[in-house]
C-alpha cells in the first residue's frame, strides 16, 4: 500500500487492488477510488496544466467542481474521453491516463513560456493587438492563435459505444443524496408517493461520506446511512439512481438527467449502454444539491499541493488518504477546522491553521490546543512557494487598519483553503426561480420560486447536518402532499455535539505586494486573476456578464463553480458596490459537461431519421436500383442495367415508356380520402379549381395555393361518390396538405360536413405508362370496361386487378396512355411482380423518379418544389386556366391582386433551348439577357429543370423568366464558368403538343 | 418540454404531441376580396408577438389531432390555460380563474 | 378466371411479417407483430355512436382514450369524432356493408384503412420500459383497457393497453420498421440486466 | 481614447495596467440629441458609429435596456457569410462581408474577424439543386462560393462524415471562402469604444418605455426609465424587442419572436477548421478560438421571449452533429444557451423608413443579423442621416408585405418536395 493511504477507515475496498497508469507510469490503488484519490495516495498532486499560462496545477476538489485536475482516459478502440476530471472517475483495472495541453510532457512543457509574458498578456489582450500589419492577421497571428486553442486532446475514432434515453414520471424528484436529500426521500416514501432519487456520485451519501464522526439519533453517521439506503431501496415506489447527474430544469419540472451506466467499469458488456438520459417529468421537486466549498485569492492560490479544505477531509474520511503529511489551513470559516481536526486525529501533523477571521470561537480554539495545532487568527497568506508542489507559505498578521504585518515563513506539503461555502443553486436557477443575497453567509440562496419546486440543506443555505435533515424531512413531506399523498409528520433528526459553521465572506486575501503584480487566481482553469477582474472594470465592463466575458472568468470547464462568488466580490469591491446590486450571470445547463452521446441517444445511424419505404422497396433494392430521399421516403432514382450510369439507364427507361410500357411505383404520394355530403365545397375552398360539377368516375388536376397566393401543391383528385372523393399530393407535400386541410375544416369552416383520411399508405401505387398498357392489364381487370370511350383519360373507378380490390385512375404525368393501380398496400408488392411477369412480352421497363422527370417534362408538367420555389403564382406558370372563374372565393385567392402580383414582369414558367442539342444546361443556371455580362450582373430568371430527351435527341430545359411569356422566340443567356451559352425560349410543351398521345 | 393541457382529452401531454399553429383568433374574412390591400397585409402578416399574455393555436397532431386554443406566457412559457376551437377569447378575469 | 386469380389475396406482405424479439429472463419483454385483421377509420357525431354500434355489431365508445373489446372487435376512440374499428379480415365486407346502410340517417365516414398500419404487440415486466425509451406518456397513468394516439421517438403510434404489462401497437406500415428497430435496440439493455 | 496596439500593449503592463481607459464612457443622459437608437447591440452601436464617422452626426445617443451587447449580440454563433440567392440579398450581405474585412482595422479593435470558410452542405438532390443555383446566382452578383464534391468537402473538413450509406449523405457542398466566424461581443464592445470615442452618448439600463410623437405625427424623443429624452431621429434597432417598440409608436411590424438555442463543448485541441452549415438536418458548427465547438440549432415552433428552449430540441441537433461528425460523440457539452430571434414573413430583415416620419426602423434579422452588424449599421445610419434609403437597403421596405414584393430566401431554400 501506498504511503499516502491511512492505516484504516474509509469506504474504500482495501484488499481490492486495482493497477492504473498516469503519464504511463504504473500505481496501484484501490477499490472505491477516484483516479484522484488514487494519485494523492501515491504521493502525486502535480496533475496538469492552466490554459493560458501553462502553469502547473495538481487537485483542487474531490468532485464535479474541479476545474485543474483534468486528464485524458484512453479505454482504447475510440473510447477516448478527453477533459476527464480525475476527482470523478472511479478507478478500474487498467485505466490509462495522460495529462493534456503540455508538449513535450507535463513536467517539461514549453507553453510554460506563456508565464514569461504574462504581464503583457492581460485580459482582453488580444482584442488590442495583432491587427497590423493588416496581412499578417490571416497569415501569422490568427494560425498561431487557433494553434494554442484549447485543451484536451481532440478524438480522433468513433465512439462505439450506444447511449440510452427514457421517459420517466415520479410525484417527487429529489436532486442530490446527502442528508437533505436522503430525508426527503424518507419522508416522501413513507407517504406513498412515487419517489425518484438522483445523485451525481458513485454512491448516495453526499456529504455523509466524508463525515463518518457525526451522530445522527444516537447512530454512527455511515449506520445511519446504511440503514436509510436499505429503507429506501426496500421501497417499490423509489427509484435510486446513483451516478445520475440532474443537468438540466426545464418547463414545468421536466429535469434532464444523465446516469453513467458504464464509465467506472473494467470491461463492460456490449449490449450495456454507456449512459442513459433520462427526461423526467415530476409533480414536485425537491433541491437537495448541496454546497460547493470557495477557494481563497492569494498570490500563488494555485501551487500543486493548495487544495479546498473539504476536499482534504474527503480524501481523508472517506478514501483513506492524507493529502499531505504536514497541511497548512488557511480558511475564513469554521468549517476548515474539521479538516485540520480530523488530519490531526489521524496522526497528521498540521502546521497551522491560519485563520483570517479574529475571533475565533473557543471551542475550535480549544480542539485546536487539544490536537497541538497552532491556530493563527487575524492571519493571512501573502505567497507561496514551490514549483511543481507547494513546499511553504508566507504567513502576516492583517493589521487593524487592513495593512499587513511582518511575514512569516511557515514551510508545508499542502495547503488547504476554505473561503466559505456557496449554495448550489444551478438547478433552481434554470427553473427561473429568483435568488436573493444572504449577508450573513455571504452566498446567494432560493428566494422565489417558478416552478413547484423547494429546497433543503446546504443549496438553501443551512449548512449544519440537523438542518439539512430536518429540512430535507420537512421538505419531502410537503412535496409529498403537493403531490396529492397523505403524509404523516416527518421525522425531526437530532445530532449530537453538532459544531458551529459560520465565516466571513474574504475573498482576496490582504497582501502586503502591490496587487497589480500578484497572481492571485480566481478562475484557476483559464488562468483568471483578481488582477484581471479589475483591469476589466477599469476599462469600463462593470456589467457582470461583461466581466465574465472579457476575462473569461467563469468560462471554463466548471462554469465558474469555484469562481462566480470571488470573481463577483472583487467586482463589487472594484465597483463600490455591493455584491446583491452587482448581480450573477446566468446559469445554463448542463449543470456539468454532459457528453453529446447522450443527448443523440440512440438517434444515430439508422435510428437518426425514419426511412419510408415502400411496399415495392424491397423488389426494386433486389433489381439493384439506385435511391434518391425525398422528404422521408426512398424513392427509386433509376435502375441500372450492366453498369449503365444514370445518363444511359433513364435515356432507356423513358425510350420504353414512349414506345412500348414502363412501370412505376409512385405509392409514396399523398392520398387523403374526403367523405361527407360537403366534400366538393370543401375541395372549391381548398384548390383554385371549381369541383362542384365534377362527375362521379371522373378525375381532375387540381392546384392548390397558400393563402399567400404561391402555389402550395399539386395532385390529381377523382370523384368515387357524390361524397366522397380521393385525393393525390405529392410526396413530399403529404404531411402539409394535411395539416393545412385540417386546420381550415376545423378551425375556419366548422361547419362544413366531411371528413378527411389520410389514406396514403393504405394503397400501393403502380404507374403504367406507355401505348402498351391498356392490352398489358385489360384481360386481369374485372368490373371495369378499359374502353377507351367507357373510361376515357382523366377517368377513375373501382374494380379488382388480380382478384385484388383497385381503385384504377387513368392518368398520366408521362403524356403517354396511363394508368394508375391503386391496390391494398400488402398487395403492391405481388401486384407489382406480376405485371414485371406479365409485361415481359411487351418489354416492360421499370423506371424511376429520374426517367419520370424528363418525361413530364417533355410534356412541360411541373414539379412543385422544383420549378416553383414558393414564389410562384398560377398564373406564374401559365396556369391561370386551373383558376376556376365563378368562384367566390379559395385559399390564396385575394393574395393573386396584391400589386405585385399583377406586374408585368414577373417571372414566368418558360422553355429554353439550347442551340447545339446536344448542350445540356445546369438546373440552377442563371439565365441573363445580355452577351457579356459582367458582376454584378441582372439576372432575370434561372433554369429550373434540365434534361437530355433520347425522345426528342434534344436537350429541354424549363426555367422562370422575368416576362417569359412576352419574350417567345427570344435569345437569352446563360453565362458559365466555361463560357456563355445562348438559348431560346419556347412553350414549355416539347412533346406531343396536341395530347393525342393520351386519349387513346 | 412544455406540458399542454389538451382540453379534448383533458389530459396534460408532451410538447411533443403537438404542434403549433400560430397565433389565435386571427379570423378568415367571409369575403377576403372586399379587403384593402391594407387589410390583408394585417390578416396574412401582422401578429401582436406580445412579450407576456399571448393568445395562440396549438394542435394535437400526435393525439386527438384537433386543433385549440391557448393563453400563454411568451416570457416564462408557461400555459395559462387552453380552451377548444371556436371559443371566443377568454376574459382576464377567465384567465386568472384558470390558473387556481 | 376469378378463382384462379384470387389466390394472390394470400400473398401478402407486411413490413415485420414474422418478426420476433425476447430479452432478458423471465423473459423480461417479448414483442411480434401482430396478425393482420380489418380496420377502419370511423368519423362522426357523438349523437350517430348507437347506430354505428350496431353497425359495427359491438359497442363503440364515447370517450377519448377509451377502447372496447371483445372477442376479436376492438373499437377504440381516438378523437371527438374518430375511432378507429380493429375486426377480423373475414368481417370486412359485412360491417362496409352495414355502415353503408346507414349513411342517410348517420352520416359518417368510414374509411378503410387495413392495410395502412401494422400492430406490434409488447409484452413483459420490460414492456412500459422499453417503450418509454420513446414515449413521453406516464404509462403507469394509461389504464388497462385504454388506448391513445401518441409518439414514440419519431413515430406517430396508437398505442392500446390490454393488460397490466401488455401493450399492442399500431404504427403506419412504412415507419414500421424504425419502430421495430428502435424497440428491440432499447430492449437489447435487459440482456445486460440478467447478468 | 488609448489607441490599441502593440506597443500600448507593452507600455501599459510597465504600468501594471493600471491606466487603461474605460473603454466607453457612462454618461448621464442629456435632454436631447439629434438622433436615438434604440439598442445597443451590434447594430445599433454601429449605426452609431458611422453616423459619426461617415455623416458627422455625433450627438447620437444609443439607449439600451440592458448591458451593451447583451441580445443577440451575445447569444449567436458568430457565423459570417453572405452566399444568398437573391441580388438583393446577397448586395446587402456582402455589402456587410466587406467591411467585416477592414473592421479591425477601422475601429482599432481586433474583432478576431476568422475567414476560415463556410461549408453547406447538400443532402438530397434537391439539396444539390438548390445549391447549384446559389453558386451561379452568387457568381453573376460577383459573391465567392464554389461547388465541393464530398472528397473535396471531406478534404477542407476532415472530420466530416461522408459515408454513402449515412441516413443523410453528404451530396456536395458549397464553400464560401470568405466566410467565417469573429468574436462575436467584442464586435458590440468595438463598436461602443468608436462610437464613444467620436461623441456617441451610450446609455446601459435606460429602458424605453414610450415614444413620443408630435402633433404632425413626427417623432419628438424616448420616455425611458431614465426620464425623457428628445430626438427628432429615432431609429429602432432592438432585435427582438422591435416589434414592442415599434407598438410603441403605434406602428405594427409583421415581426414574430421565437427561441433559437445553441451550445458549446468542452474546449479541445484544433479539430475544426471551418463553419458547416446543414439546413437539411438543421445543424450549424465551429470551433472558437478557445477549442470549444459552437454548435447552433433551428428555431422553436412557437412565439416566445423566454431565452430558453426545450431539451429536445438539443438531443436534435446533437444527434444531428453526431451524425454528420460521429467523432465528436465523447465530447461534452459545456454549456447551452437561448436567445430569441425577430422574424419577418419572408426570412429577410426590414431596413429602412417607417409611415411614421423620423422613425426608422432596422429589425426582423432572424437568424442572421451577427453577420450583417457592420453593413446594417453602416445602411442604418446612411438612412437616417440622409432620411432615405442606400440602394442597397431600399428593397427591404415595410411596404413590401402589403404589395406582396417579397425577398423569399427562405420559400427559395427550404420548399423540398
Amino acid at each position: 500500500m501506498s504511503s499516502f493511504r491511512t492505516a484504516k477507515g474509509g469506504r474504500i475496498k482495501r484488499k481490492d487492488a486495482i493497477s492504473f497508469s498516469f503519464e504511463g507510469k504504473a500505481y496501484t490503488g484501490v477499490k472505491g477510488d477516484t483516479l484522484a484519490s488514487a494519485l494523492l495516495a501515491n504521493g502525486v498532486h502535480f496533475v496538469g496544466r492552466s490554459y493560458k499560462y501553462h502553469r502547473p496545477r495538481g487537485i483542487m476538489s474531490a468532485g464535479q467542481e474541479e476545474s485543474s485536475a483534468l486528464v485524458g482516459i484512453d479505454r482504447g478502440q475510440g473510447r477516448y474521453d478527453t477533459n476527464t476530471r480525475a476527482t470523478t472517475q472511479e478507478l478500474f483495472e487498467g485505466l490509462k491516463a495522460q495529462s493534456q495541453h503540455c508538449w513535450p510532457s507535463l513536467r517539461w512543457d514549453i507553453g510554460e513560456m506563456n508565464s514569461l509574458a504574462s504581464p503583457i498578456l492581460s485580459a482582453g489582450f488580444y482584442y488590442k493587438t495583432f491587427m497590423w500589419p493588416k496581412s499578417f492577421w490571416k497569415r501569422v497571428y490568427e494560425p498561431i492563435i487557433r494553434k494554442s486553442a484549447g485543451l484536451g486532446r481532440a478524438p480522433r475514432a468513433v465512439d462505439p459505444d450506444v447511449y440510452a434515453s427514457r421517459y420517466a414520471h415520479c410525484d417527487v424528484l429529489i436532486v442530490g443524496g446527502g442528508p437533505a436529500g436522503l430525508a426527503a426521500a424518507l419522508a416522501a416514501s413513507r407517504s406513498g408517493a412515487k419517489v425518484i432519487l438522483a445523485d451525481e456520485q458513485s454512491e448516495i451519501g453526499g456529504a455523509l461520506l466524508s463525515d463518518p464522526g457525526s451522530r445522527i439519533d444516537d447512530e454512527e453517521s455511515w449506520s445511519w446511512l446504511a440503514s436509510a439506503v436499505v429503507a429506501l431501496a426496500a421501497d417499490e415506489n423509489v427509484t435510486i439512481l446513483n451516478r445520475t447527474t440532474a443537468f438540466g430544469y426545464y418547463h414545468q419540472n421536466f429535469v434532464g438527467l444523465v446516469e453513467r451506466l458504464s464509465d467506472h467499469l473494467e470491461s463492460p458488456s456490449s449490449n450495456l449502454p454507456r449512459e442513459r438520459l433520462w427526461r423526467v417529468r415530476a409533480k414536485r421537486i425537491v433541491l437537495a444539491t448541496g454546497a460547493i466549498e470557495r477557494p481563497l485569492v492569494f498570490a500563488g492560490n494555485d501551487r500543486p499541493g493548495v487544495m479546498l479544505a473539504g476536499a482534504a477531509r474527503t480524501y481523508l474520511n472517506r478514501y483513506g488518504v492524507r493529502v499531505g503529511d504536514k497541511p497548512v489551513v488557511v480558511t475564513s470559516h469554521d468549517s476548515a477546522y474539521l479538516t485540520a481536526f480530523d488530519m490531526a486525529e489521524n496522526g497528521v501533523g498540521v502546521e497551522a491553521i491560519i485563520d483570517l477571521c479574529t475571533d475565533v470561537s473557543p471551542e475550535l480554539l480549544k480542539g485546536a490546543a487539544r490536537l497541538g495545532i497552532e491556530v493563527l487568527p487575524g492571519h493571512t497568506i501573502t505567497r507561496t512557494k514551490g514549483r511543481l508542489r507547494i513546499s511553504s507559505i508566507y504567513a502576516a498578521p492583517i493589521e487593524p487598519d487592513g495593512s499587513v504585518g511582518p511575514e512569516r515563513t511557515i514551510d508545508c506539503d499542502a495547503l488547504l483553503m476554505c473561503g466559505g461555502w456557496t449554495p448550489s443553486v444551478h438547478l433552481f436557477s434554470q427553473s427561473r426561480g429568483t435568488l436573493s443575497w444572504r449577508e450573513d453567509i455571504g452566498a446567494y440562496v432560493p428566494d422565489v420560486y417558478a416552478q413547484n419546486a423547494s429546497s433543503a440543506g446546504a443549496c438553501d443555505g443551512h449548512y449544519l447536518l440537523s438542518e439539512a435533515l430536518n429540512g430535507g424531512a420537512a421538505a419531502g413531506q410537503a412535496a409529498a402532499i403537493e403531490a396529492g399523498y397523505k403524509a404523516g409528520k416527518p421525522n425531526t433528526y437530532e445530532v449530537a455535539e453538532e459544531a458551529t459553521c459560520s465565516g466571513t465572506l474574504i475573498v482576496e486575501l490582504p497582501t502586503g505586494a502591490n496587487p497589480a503584480r500578484i497572481k492571485a487566481f480566481v478562475d484557476f482553469q483559464h488562468d483568471v486573476t483578481a488582477k484581471d477582474i479589475r483591469l476589466a472594470v477599469r476599462e469600463g465592463f462593470h456589467s457582470i456578464e461583461h466581466i465574465k466575458r472579457y476575462t473569461t472568468a467563469g468560462m471554463a470547464t466548471d462554469q465558474g463553480k469555484t469562481s462566480n462568488l470571488s470573481e463577483l466580490a472583487i467586482a463589487s469591491k472594484t465597483l463600490s458596490r455591493p455584491i446583491a446590486e452587482v448581480g450573477l450571470t446566468t446559469f445554463r445547463p448542463p449543470y456539468t459537461p454532459t457528453s453529446f452521446g447522450a443527448f443523440a441517444g440512440r438517434s444515430r445511424g439508422n435510428l437518426f431519421d425514419v426511412t419510408r419505404k415502400s411496399p415495392i422497396d424491397s423488389w426494386a433494392e433486389k433489381r439493384g436500383a439506385v435511391f434518391e430521399p425525398v422528404s422521408l421516403w426512398r424513392r427509386a432514382r433509376y435502375f441500372p442495367r450492366d453498369n449503365e450510369d444514370m445518363h444511359a439507364a433513364v435515356a432507356r427507361e423513358c425510350k420504353a415508356t414512349r414506345s412500348s410500357i414502363g412501370i412505376s411505383d409512385a405509392s409514396t404520394l399523398g392520398k387523403i380520402e374526403v367523405v361527407g355530403p360537403d366534400s366538393a365545397e370543401f375541395l372549391n375552398r381548398i384548390y383554385t379549381n371549381a369541383w362542384t360539377k365534377l362527375g362521379v368516375g371522373r378525375c381532375r388536376y387540381g392546384l392548390m395555393l397558400g393563402e399567400d397566393g404561391f402555389i402550395f401543391d399539386d395532385g390529381v383528385v377523382g370523384r368515387l361518390a357524390l361524397d366522397r372523393f380521393h385525393v393525390t399530393t405529392t410526396t413530399g407535400g403529404a404531411p402539409r396538405v394535411m395539416a393545412h386541410m385540417e386546420d381550415y375544416l376545423q378551425t375556419e369552416w366548422p361547419d362544413l360536413d366531411l371528413w378527411l383520411t389520410s389514406i396514403t399508405e393504405q394503397w400501393a401505387v403502380i404507374a403504367l405508362n406507355g401505348p402498351n398498357v391498356r392490352k398489358l392489364i385489360e384481360p386481369f381487370v374485372e368490373g371495369i370496361d378499359l374502353d377507351k370511350q367507357a373510361f376515357p383519360h382523366m377517368a377513375i373507378k373501382e374494380g379488382k386487378i388480380y382478384g385484388v380490390p383497385t381503385r384504377l385512375f387513368r392518368v398520366s404525368f408521362t403524356g403517354e396512355l396511363g394508368f394508375e393501380i391503386n391496390v391494398p398496400s400488402r398487395y403492391g408488392l405481388t401486384v407489382w411482380k406480376r405485371l414485371i411477369e406479365e409485361g415481359a412480352r411487351y418489354d416492360i421497363v421499370p423506371y424511376g423518379t429520374e426517367a419520370l422527370h424528363v418525361l413530364r417534362a417533355e410534356k412541360g408538367y411541373i414539379i412543385v418544389g422544383q420549378d416553383t420555389d414558393g414564389t410562384q403564382t398560377p398564373d406564374d406558370v401559365g396556369m391561370a386556366w386551373a383558376i376556376g372563374r365563378n368562384k367566390h372565393d379559395f385559399i390564396g385567392k385575394r393574395s393573386l391582386t396584391r400589386p405585385d402580383m399583377l406586374v408585368s414582369n414577373r417571372k414566368q414558367l418558360v422553355g429554353l433551348l439550347t442551340r447545339d442539342p446536344k448542350n445540356l444546361l445546369e438546373e440552377g443556371a442563371q439565365i441573363v439577357a445580355t452577351a457579356h455580362p459582367s458582376p454584378p450582373a441582372k439576372m432575370i430568371g434561372h433554369v429550373t429543370s434540365s434534361y437530355w430527351s433520347e425522345t426528342l435527341q434534344h436537350s429541354i430545359a424549363m426555367g422562370v423568366v422575368e416576362g417569359g411569356r412576352a419574350r417567345m422566340g427570344a435569345e437569352l443567356y446563360v453565362p458559365m464558368p466555361d463560357g456563355v451559352h445562348q438559348v431560346q425560349v419556347v412553350e414549355p410543351v416539347f412533346y406531343d403538343q396536341e395530347g393525342g398521345r393520351l386519349n387513346v | 418540454m412544455l406540458l399542454i393541457r389538451c382540453p379534448y382529452c383533458e389530459q396534460d401531454r408532451a410538447e411533443v404531441e403537438f404542434s403549433y399553429a400560430g397565433e389565435a383568433h386571427i379570423e378568415r374574412p367571409v369575403d377576403p376580396s372586399a379587403f384593402s390591400d391594407a387589410e390583408w397585409e394585417a390578416f396574412l402578416f401582422l401578429r401582436s408577438n406580445p412579450r407576456g399574455t399571448h393568445f395562440e393555436r396549438w394542435v394535437h397532431i400526435h393525439g386527438c389531432a384537433r386543433h385549440f386554443n391557448a393563453v400563454r406566457d411568451t416570457v416564462s412559457d408557461k400555459f395559462l390555460m387552453t380552451y377548444k376551437a371556436g371559443k371566443p377569447r377568454p376574459t382576464k378575469r377567465e384567465i386568472e380563474g384558470a390558473k387556481k | 378466371m376469378s378463382d384462379e386469380l384470387s389466390i394472390i389475396v394470400s400473398e401478402q406482405s407486411n413490413p415485420l411479417d414474422g418478426a420476433a424479439f425476447a430479452a432478458g429472463p423471465g423473459p423480461m419483454l417479448v414483442m411480434a407483430s401482430a396478425g393482420d385483421c380489418a380496420r377502419f377509420s370511423l368519423r362522426t357525431a357523438k349523437k350517430n355512436l348507437a347506430k354505428a354500434t350496431e353497425a359495427f355489431g359491438q359497442v363503440i365508445p364515447p370517450q377519448i382514450g377509451e377502447m372496447s373489446s371483445r372477442a376479436v372487435k376492438t373499437a377504440l376512440c381516438l378523437g371527438p369524432d374518430e375511432w378507429l374499428l380493429l375486426a377480423p379480415e373475414s368481417e370486412r365486407e359485412s360491417i362496409t356493408a352495414r355502415f353503408a346502410k346507414q349513411s342517410e340517417q348517420a352520416t359518417h365516414s368510414l374509411v378503410d384503412v387495413s392495410h395502412r398500419s401494422v400492430g406490434i404487440d409488447i409484452s413483459g415486466p420490460g414492456a412500459a420500459l422499453v417503450l418509454n425509451a420513446g414515449c413521453p406518456l406516464d404509462l403507469t397513468a394509461l389504464p388497462v383497457g385504454g388506448c391513445t394516439r401518441t409518439i414514440l421517438d419519431k413515430a406517430e403510434i396508437i398505442l392500446m393497453k390490454p393488460g397490466k404489462e401488455h401493450y399492442r401497437l399500431e404504427v403506419v406500415r412504412s415507419f414500421a420498421d424504425f419502430v421495430w428497430n428502435f424497440l428491440s435496440s432499447a430492449g437489447r439493455e435487459f440482456e445486460t440486466e440478467s447478468g | 481614447m488609448t489607441r490599441f496596439s502593440f506597443p500600448a500593449l507593452v507600455r501599459k503592463a510597465i504600468g501594471a495596467d493600471k491606466d487603461w481607459p474605460e473603454q466607453w464612457a457612462k454618461p448621464d443622459p442629456k435632454s436631447d440629441y439629434d438622433v436615438i437608437i434604440v439598442g445597443a447591440g451590434g447594430h445599433g452601436l454601429g449605426a452609431a458609429y458611422y453616423l459619426a464617422k461617415e455623416h458627422g452626426i455625433t450627438n447620437v445617443a444609443v439607449v439600451e435596456k440592458g448591458w451593451l451587447g447583451g441580445g443577440n449580440t451575445a447569444r449567436n454563433t458568430a457565423i459570417i457569410r453572405s452566399n444568398y440567392l437573391y441580388e438583393e440579398s446577397a448586395a446587402l450581405y456582402d455589402h456587410a462581408l466587406g467591411l467585416w474585412e477592414g473592421l479591425s482595422q477601422d475601429i482599432n479593435y481586433n474583432v478576431m474577424f476568422s475567414q476560415r470558410g463556410v461549408l453547406m452542405l447538400a443532402h438530397t438532390v434537391h439539396d444539390v439543386q438548390i445549391f447549384k443555383r446559389h453558386i451561379h446566382a452568387n457568381r453573376l452578383n460577383g459573391v465567392d462560393n464554389e461547388w465541393l464534391s464530398p472528397e473535396q468537402a471531406k478534404a477542407f473538413c476532415p472530420p466530416l462524415n461522408i459515408s454513402s450509406s449515412a441516413r443523410y449523405p453528404v451530396l456536395g457542398a458549397t464553400l464560401q471562402r470568405r466566410g467565417g466566424v469573429a468574436r462575436h461581443d467584442a464586435v458590440a464592445w468595438a463598436y461602443a469604444r468608436a462610437a464613444a470615442a467620436r461623441g456617441v452618448d451610450i446609455l446601459e439600463n435606460c429602458a424605453v418605455t414610450g415614444i413620443s410623437r408630435a402633433r404632425d405625427g413626427q417623432v419628438r424623443g424616448v420616455e425611458t426609465t431614465r426620464g425623457f429624452i428628445g430626438a427628432k431621429k429615432i431609429a429602432v434597432s432592438a432585435a427582438a424587442h422591435s416589434s414592442v417598440i415599434m407598438d410603441m409608436a403605434g406602428v405594427r411590424v409583421p415581426i414574430e419572436c421565437f427561441p433559437l438555442q445553441a451550445l458549446v463543448s468542452e474546449p479541445i485541441e484544433p479539430a475544426f477548421p471551418c463553419v458547416v452549415l446543414s439546413n437539411t438536418v438543421h445543424a450549424y458548427i465551429s470551433q472558437s478560438d478557445k477549442g470549444e465547438l459552437v454548435i447552433g440549432a433551428g428555431t422553436e415552433q412557437y412565439v416566445s421571449y423566454s431565452q430558453g428552449g426545450p431539451l429536445h430540441s438539443i438531443e436534435h441537433t446533437v444527434s444531428a452533429i453526431c451524425e454528420m461528425f460521429p467523432i465528436f460523440t465523447r465530447l461534452r457539452m459545456l454549456r447551452n444557451w437561448g436567445g430569441t430571434v425577430d422574424v419577418t414573413p419572408d426570412r429577410s430583415p426590414i431596413l429602412g423608413k417607417t409611415p411614421v416620419p423620423g422613425l426608422y426602423l432596422n429589425g426582423g434579422w432572424g437568424t442572421g443579423g451577427f453577420k450583417a452588424t457592420p453593413g446594417a449599421g453602416h445602411l442604418l445610419a446612411w438612412t437616417i442621416a440622409r432620411d432615405e434609403p442606400h440602394p442597397i437597403n431600399a428593397p427591404f421596405t415595410l411596404e413590401r408585405f402589403r404589395t406582396g414584393r417579397l425577398i423569399d430566401e427562405a420559400a427559395a431554400a427550404a420548399v423540398a418536395h
